[in-house]
């Protein structure tokens, strides 16, 4: 058990971060908490991919100047820089959505003037 | 193999989590997300994952939140839970 | 509170499902583990012969997989448009406060 | 919208601090090939400077800098040098985005043409993140009132 | 046995089909758009003829349009029992058509175009029913031809029309999409194909349940036949105008029900299946319950239209024993009695809307002594009357007659029983109309200004009797292709 | 040798020195007048680069500085000389000088740059010593016991002008442990002291006098130009 | 040029939509005919693409020249090749059919409006054509942000609608995303190929299962499944008209698309039949949409409200038919999908004209339009018909194949609510043809109109028409061809189980 815990603890914290997100989108009802849910649940989401990429022993992603020019470049000494290419493309998304939802939200507010679902939804009737 | 700083870290983003979604004052929920996004953000940048920390630090931690306080203003800071 | 513990519920099945998940997965910063070993490699040995570019995330995100940079780029257009079609002309809008 | 701070010390410091910021942000833009960075984090510096020139001296002055329609062209035209670099290689009779052909007409071996294709890339990139950046912080915060120049345009 | 290819049938069913068109584009003048509506029903019933001898002569006509699934199309045959309903169908679509002119305008109905307009896809899609080569493409004409007499049936658009329309779709597509479709699907599955073979396709490989749970489906999918359980959208349906009616229950919707369960009975189950599985038996007595049911509950309408459509009920169970009564004359009897109902159940309708469209008068109770004032059309009536109840000189006899040996071949002798007790609960129901015409009088009805009907709604009436009349001397078109039919299918 | 020379030299200023402290009426008058004047025209051409009727040649200029301003701080942070990059930086300082030239250089007068700068890299020492010291009267006035301080807020007109000396006044009290700037309103400040003492010494206006000398602000800041360099002379004359 | 098509089925809208703002500022008119320039070439390139694929097979095309594992690649099978087409097409006719409904309804809009529709478009298109699992999120954010805004800017209640789209879409991504990192972490890949390859060594770890399970749950929310359609009605129904004839048939389906790929491409049916009670679920999971769907849209009284309960039902068709897993029923599911893109944008199609000419979309505003516009009615008949599954018509067919499907995998109750299905279809369609008709309850029809009634016609403009009537010509000709389209296309991605 503790063996498990110690060997993948991030994955362990992700699944952590992404239930507090989860939970904040689907219990919470006020509609700026669940963009925060979201919010956290996507970077939750980016944690475990970073995860992936961990190498024991590996260093940045960036060649250092001794192997620039070397044919065989150990690829063990460095972490895996795929995982983090394509984070930060959901990060982008994130930002992109986070927007979305936000400009939503105002429209909503100045037509319904709250932001809770309950009363929003008495409102919409 | 759970090295301090990043145990340390880790507590932190917790703790700024679960505030982020029971503060009721939603200024303040934005701000500690602010705070959640940059320790993530310590917490690769940690990890190795260099871009991602950069990334996450100026998209996430700062334009994200720039934009959510701008909407808070915008509306409301309110909220029941 | 009836939703709010069914929906309590919920999510700790999903944890669970998670967890179970993760009891397969290769160890925490594993270098053998097939992440590590399958595509990644030829990227690290490669960037600089192919493109002259040390910083390996730059390469594959602009080069090697620059399409998904394409389409990331095109979402936080999307997203702008998105954000100008929805709050642009809003004098029919009513608003309560 | 956003008027003017009437906090003297933020707008002063803002002032002084926007150019080294922008000029930080290129930084980041051009040197992702070595270090940390590149098209997205420089592009959301760069707009994060403008929006701090937005929260300091309010949108009016903001606009002089970057005009609405400047915005629109630049989030349009940022993505498009993306995909028109693509589409150049393709014309270059070369796969979509493969940067090895551009070195037909930039006269340096494949590899160098790359690496310049990147850049170019990531000046695109940057350009349009800014610009959306931007144009989605003007339009959350200027919801809902009258735009400060009602007269250019009515659209866009 | 020879097979030409022709397409033939395809363009006879097209250009029935495309007669909308040709109406739709002359709607503005009504005189060139019901020319169109009779030239488009001439030139059908000319096509059909042209290929009536060779199929006499014992060739069959094929033509296969495109595969829709595999090994099976939209695929069209001409047999001489598909022949027999499409010369029955094609010939009084043009009397129908002189007919409901006559009606329409008389009666100056509303939105003639879209009735002439669905009335020849009605029709066409009859005759598609009649050529088709398998059962997918029988499933396909059958629901197009429920669909378009959807807007026939409530052609009124009142309240009544509202309900009987209701009705009449609910359980014409209801029966056909939760029976009838799964019923193919499954006839699909065992066999793998769905063309008709005089010998039928079902095997007994397959399980037994699933037979018996496929003939049932069947005989409650296909509700057009009207048989018990399955036939209140009949009556339900004469909200309609009278030459809808007529098209209804002589024509195209329920000969195509029976003629459908008749083809699904001999050339999907086959005979031998039929017989092997005692479907013949049970289906003849479940198909004499109808008969005798639908006799009495005949005699009880006081709408004349509606008690013409009880005995339709009735009649149309006569067709289908031709599915149990294994015999040359039985299955001869049944497939002539297509023909012979036809044109003697129209003969009647059309009486009935000429009494309508002269009078206005729409019950039993009130034609007593019109006879006097229209003695034409209730002579016509009396003859179809008499052709229904199958007395000698006219062409029900004939049918009645085969039907009647045929018991006696497959020694039935209880169904005879039903035959000859059901025949005198149709004079039962019929004759006090005629008598009633003639000879009663009732004060309380003055027929002030009441003379012959117009002329078009009283040549066609007149015409089918006759044809009624010539069948009896004549009968040998249609007795010999019911004959050759039943004798392929037995294989004798 | 050099040193007698160099002593003479000093001598002969000295007593230049001595002579216009001596005469320092006369002195200062003139100086107040040459400065006013010149403050005048420049004053003059701030409002017309505020009203944004802006001489080329002032453009020139603060695109001119700002850009080498940029090129030197991208040259810090790019770390690569090769003609590729130094070529990438020239664009990219150029770009932003011409972006914002006029944000940088806002409210300065144009041409007193240098001095300017190496008055503010003077001031530093200054004031860190400030903040050592005042961090010190602050720890005691704090760890003593019983509470013995008393905050109160200080309002004062500056006598600075631009905005850029507001800023660094302001930012200059709040660094300065037990004082921190509320607000800036139209040359009022208000600031909330945690001492008398504190207030006092902030009241007393050195560091105002010292910033407004780094901008060259208001007049008296000759007369302390004046007074300064007589008492390095007179420190240097004690030396030697 | 050819070799290139593929990228330019992608590239040509994408560009063109980069650019549409700009063309806005100079002429906000041009707009509408620079997206169906856009949508056109891109119809014409998925045509060219498709008909090269049936006559040399399988084309790959390698984006940036980087082969395979390494790079992004395009793979278009004879499934891609048909939704290509099937997709642009649709989308096309959109275009051609937004323009009055947009004049109507957001007039100062329309630049914005043009821009974000093309570019859900190509997000649609990038969805289809891509063969990496990741390529693959980021496209399905593309649609799916594009999506938002255009459901957000609809009637009243579209706002929040939009929102819980938002959130719920979020969700579904963020799964799929899971199930992608789930699978890339045992298998170190991310091109479909080359995971399938790489899977068969890891199949029964239990990473993989939960990667499945994640990646099917997502699906399943982006689809609209039965439990999870919560998000549907209401947005498509408050959607203006022009977006929902774009994303109610697209966005559904396309999911299902991905669906078939991920199980069927990626995941071998070896691996699901042996694992996991997955088909089993997934047949259940239909039949409950279907019973669910079809029982939900009776109780509707708005026409588009109604219609998204079809979708629930019809999703219901195909996923119920991939659980069958049977070749028969895959066929009818593969067919389904392409069909129901048909009829569902047929369908919301004639929404929008009803919308166009009465304002709104109830049920009842239906009233006596088979006089006024005759011919609309008449498209809508054969598409309703469609729905029913009435013989010529291509919803025949599929329907055909899923309970032929349902027969052989003993699955009577799939079966069952299939009929069931086609039944309250009728009763719902007929109900509207009632409506439509004219019953006169007040007083018997005399002969008030009959030759004048030219002047009470009031047809759809003819942008809106045009589509609606090709849409139901398609239908018929997809239904009289669809062997043609089984034997060539579908046959080729049937699994053989």
């Amino acid at each position: 058990m503790i063996d498990f815990i110690v060997t993948k603890y991030n994955y362990l914290f992700y699944i952590v971060l992404f239930l507090i997100g989860f939970y904040a989108i689907i219990v919470k009802k006020n509609l700026v908490k669940k963009v925060i849910g979201m919010n956290i649940m996507q970077t939750s989401i980016i944690l475990f991919y970073v995860s992936i990429g961990c190498k024991k022993d590996g260093t940045l992603p960036i060649l250092l100047d001794s192997d620039l020019h070397s044919h065989a470049i150990d690829a063990g000494k460095y972490l895996n820089p795929l995982p983090h290419v394509l984070m930060l493309t959901a990060i982008v998304v994130m930002v992109a959505t986070l927007g979305v939802a936000l400009a939503v939200l105002i429209l909503m507010y100045k037509q319904y003037g709250t932001l809770e679902e309950d009363e929003l939804l008495k409102r919409i009737k | 193999m759970i090295t301090p700083f990043n145990f340390i870290i880790m507590i932190f983003v917790l703790i700024c989590a679960i505030t982020a979604i029971t503060v009721k004052d939603l200024l303040s929920a934005v701000v500690i997300l602010g705070a959640y996004s940059f320790f993530m953000c310590l917490l690769w940048a940690e990890m190795g994952a260099v871009d991602v920390a950069f990334t996450e630090a100026s998209v996430s931690s700062g334009i994200g939140t720039i934009l959510m306080v701008v909407a808070i203003i915008k509306t409301t800071r309110r909220s029941k839970d | 509170m009836k939703f709010k513990i069914l929906s309590l519920f919920f999510i700790v099945i999903t944890g669970i499902i998670l967890i179970y998940g993760v009891a397969g997965m290769p160890d925490l910063a594993d270098p053998d583990s097939p992440a590590s070993r399958h595509v990644s490699p030829e990227y690290i040995q490669n960037t600089y012969k192919d493109a002259h570019t040390p910083n390996m995330v730059t390469t594959i995100l602009a080069d090697y997989r620059g399409y998904d940079t394409l389409g990331e780029t095109t979402v936080i257009f999307t997203a702008g448009i998105a954000c100008i079609l929805l709050l642009k002309n809003l004098k029919g809008r009513k608003s309560h406060d | 919208m956003i008027n003017k701070s009437d906090d003297i010390i933020v707008m002063t410091i803002a002032r002084l601090i926007i150019p080294f910021i922008q000029l930080y942000a290129l930084y980041v833009l051009m040197h992702g090939h070595y270090s940390p960075g590149g098209g997205f984090q420089g592009g959301v510096i760069l707009g994060a400077s403008f929006i701090l020139l937005i929260i300091t001296h309010g949108i009016v002055e903001a606009r002089k800098k970057i005009s609405k329609k400047a915005i629109t062209l630049f989030s349009s035209f940022g993505v498009f040098i993306y995909a028109g670099i693509g589409a150049l290689c393709l014309i270059l009779s070369g796969n979509y985005l493969d940067y090895g052909y551009l070195s037909k007409i930039l006269h340096v071996d494949a590899a160098h043409a790359r690496s310049l294709g990147i850049l170019g890339v990531e000046t695109g990139v940057g350009l349009a993140v800014m610009a959306v950046m931007v144009s989605i912080f003007i339009n959350i915060s200027s919801f809902g009132e009258s735009a400060p120049e009602n007269n250019t345009d009515e659209e866009e | 046995m020879q097979t030409i290819e022709s397409i033939i049938p395809f363009v006879a069913v097209l250009i029935a089909m495309a007669g909308p068109i040709l109406i739709i584009l002359f709607k503005r003048w009504p005189n060139i758009r019901e020319l169109m509506t009779f030239m488009v029903a001439s030139v059908t019933f000319g096509l059909v003829v042209s290929m009536a001898p060779s199929v006499y002569n014992g060739t069959e006509i094929t033509y296969n349009l495109i595969d829709i699934l595999p090994e099976v199309g939209i695929s069209f045959k001409v047999d001489s029992f598909g022949i027999l309903f499409a010369l029955v169908s094609s010939s009084l679509w043009i009397v129908t058509t002189v007919y409901s002119i006559g009606y329409m305008r008389a009666l100056k109905e509303h939105s003639q175009t879209r009735f002439f307009s669905f009335f020849a896809v009605a029709i066409s899609s009859a005759l598609g029913v009649a050529f088709s080569a398998n059962l997918l493409t029988l499933y396909m004409f059958y629901e197009i031809l429920s669909l378009s007499t959807f807007s026939l049936v409530t052609h009124h658009q009142d309240k009544e029309a509202h309900f009987g329309g209701r009705k009449y779709l609910t359980f014409l597509m209801g029966s056909s999409i939760a029976f009838f479709l799964p019923a193919v699907i499954l006839t699909y599955y065992y066999t793998g194909t769905l063309d008709f073979n005089r010998f039928g396709i079902l095997t007994h490989s397959i399980p037994d349940y699933m037979l018996v749970v496929m003939f049932a489906l069947f005989l409650a999918g296909i509700g057009k036949a009207a048989i018990m359980p399955m036939h209140s959208w009949l009556p339900s349906a004469m909200v309609a105008p009278t030459p809808v009616s007529s098209l209804l229950h002589a024509v195209a919707v329920v000969k195509v029900g029976v003629f459908s369960l008749l083809r699904v009975l001999l050339y999907i189950f086959g005979t031998d299946l039929l017989e092997f599985m005692r479907f013949d038996g049970f289906l003849v007595y479940f198909v004499s319950i109808t008969i005798i049911a639908g006799s009495l509950f005949a005699l009880k309408q006081d709408n004349l239209k509606a008690r013409l459509a009880y005995s339709t009920v009735a009649q149309l169970s006569y067709i289908v024993l031709a599915g149990g009564l294994l015999s040359v004359s039985g299955i001869t009897g049944g497939i002539v009695h297509i023909a012979m109902h036809a044109f003697g159940k129209i003969t009647l309708f059309f009486c009935a809307g000429a009494i309508l469209v002269n009078t206005g008068f729409k019950n039993i109770s009130q034609l007593k002594g019109i006879g006097k004032k229209m003695p034409v059309t209730m002579i016509a009536f009396f003859f179809g009357s008499l052709s229904i109840i199958g007395v000698p000189p006219l062409g029900g006899f004939w049918s009645k007659w085969n039907l009647a040996m045929g018991t006696i071949e497959y020694s039935e002798i209880p169904i005879l029983v039903v035959l000859l007790t059901s025949s005198l609960l149709n004079a039962a129901y019929f004759m006090p109309i005629v008598y009633n015409a003639f000879f009663a009088k009732d004060e309380s009805i003055v027929y002030t200004e009441v003379k012959e009907a117009p002329l078009l709604t009283i040549i066609p009436p007149v015409f089918t009797a006759l044809v009624s009349i010539a069948l009896f001397f004549y009968p040998d078109i249609f007795l010999n292709l019911a004959r050759s039919a039943a004798r392929s299918v037995l294989g004798v | 040798m050099e040193v007698t020379l160099l002593i003479e030299a000093m001598d002969s200023s000295f007593k230049i020195m001595e002579k216009a402290k001596s005469d320092s009426v006369g002195l200062l008058e003139t100086a107040v007048r040459l400065t006013s004047r010149t403050r005048s025209i420049e004053e003059k051409k701030i409002n017309e680069i505020l009203k944004g009727a802006k001489s080329r040649k002032g453009k020139v200029q603060n695109i001119a500085v700002s850009f080498l301003l940029l090129f030197v701080f991208w040259l810090l942070l790019s770390g690569k000389f090769d003609l590729f990059h130094m070529t990438l930086g020239f664009i990219c300082s150029l770009l932003i000088s011409f972006l914002t030239y006029d944000l940088l250089f806002a409210n300065v007068r144009v041409g007193d740059i240098r001095l300017t700068i190496f008055r503010f890299l003077r001031y530093i020492p200054w004031l860190m010593y400030q903040i050592i010291t005042s961090n010190f009267y602050v720890a005691k006035l704090v760890l003593k016991p019983g509470m013995y301080i008393d905050p109160h807020i200080v309002k004062f007109r500056t006598k600075l002008e631009s905005d850029i000396s507001w800023v660094a006044l302001a930012n200059s009290i709040t660094l300065t442990p037990g004082t921190i700037t509320m607000n800036i309103h139209d040359g009022e400040f208000f600031i909330h002291a945690l001492d008398r003492k504190v207030a006092d010494d902030l009241k007393s206006g050195e560091m105002e006098d010292r910033i407004a000398h780094i901008f060259m602000e208001a007049d008296h800041i000759y007369i302390q130009d004046v007074l300064d360099v007589a008492a390095i002379f007179s420190e240097l004359r004690k030396n030697l | 040029m050819i070799d290139q098509a593929p990228v330019l089925i992608i590239v040509i809208p994408l560009i063109f939509a980069l650019l549409t703002p700009v063309v806005g500022l100079w002429r906000k008119s041009l707009c509408y005919f620079w997206i169906l320039t856009a949508l056109a070439l891109s119809a014409a390139f998925s045509v060219t693409v498709f008909v090269k694929v049936l006559n040399t097979g399988t084309i790959h095309y390698n984006l940036g020249g980087w082969t395979p594992p390494w790079g992004i690649e395009y793979v278009i099978d004879h499934l891609n090749a048909l939704m290509l087409v099937v997709v642009s097409a649709i989308a096309l006719l959109t275009a051609v059919y937004s323009r009055k409904s947009i004049e109507k309804e957001f007039p100062n809009k329309k630049t914005a409006f043009y821009t974000v529709f093309l570019l859900q478009a190509t997000g649609f298109l990038g969805i289809v054509i891509t063969g990496d699992m990741f390529n693959l999120y980021v496209f399905l954010e593309i649609s799916s942000l594009a999506g938002y805004a255009l459901i957000a800017i609809g009637e009243d209640g579209a706002l929040f609608a939009a929102f819980k789209y938002i959130i719920i879409g979020t969700i579904g991504a963020s799964f799929y995303l899971i199930g992608v990192g789930y699978i890339y972490i045992m298998t170190g890949s991310l091109n479909m190929a080359d995971i399938a390859a790489l899977l068969q060594q890891v199949n029964n770890t239990s990473v993989i299962h939960i990667a499945f399970a994640f990646i099917l749950a997502g699906l399943i929310i982006k689809m609209a499944l039965f439990p999870m359609y919560i998000w549907m009605p209401d947005a498509y129904t408050k959607a203006p008209s022009a977006s929902s004839a774009l994303i109610a048939p697209l966005m559904t389906k396309i999911s299902a698309y991905i669906l078939v790929r991920v199980i069927f491409t990626i995941f071998k049916p070896e691996f699901i039949t042996a694992n996991l009670p997955v088909t089993k679920i997934m047949l259940w999971l239909g039949f409950a949409a279907i019973i669910y769907g079809a029982i939900m849209s009776i109780a509707q009284t708005d026409f588009k409200r109604m219609l998204c309960f079809i979708i629930v039902a019809e999703i219901g068709y195909i996923v119920g038919g991939i659980g069958l897993f049977n070749p028969t029923a895959i066929k009818g599911a593969i067919l389904h999908i392409l069909n129901d893109a048909v009829m569902t944008a047929g369908l919301f199609f004639i929404a929008g004209i009803v919308k166009y000419k009465t304002g709104f979309h109830n049920l009842t505003d239906f009233k006596d339009l088979f006089k006024k516009m005759p011919v609309t009615m008449g498209a809508f008949v054969i598409i309703a018909l469609s729905v029913i599954g009435v013989p010529p018509t291509c919803g025949f067919f599929s329907k055909w194949y899923l309970i032929k499907g349902a027969i052989i995998g003993n699955a009577w109750p799939f079966a069952a609510a299939l009929l069931f299905s086609s039944l309250v279809n009728v009763v719902l369609f007929f109900r509207i043809f009632e409506i439509g008709y004219g019953f006169d309850h007040g007083h018997d029809s005399g002969g008030h109109e009959e030759l004048g009634s030219g002047s009470l016609i009031s047809e759809a403009p003819a942008t809106m028409l045009l589509p609606s009537m090709l849409v139901s010509l398609i239908i018929i000709f997809t239904g009289i061809y669809n062997q043609t389209i089984i034997t060539n296309i579908i046959e080729h991605v049937t699994p053989n189980l």
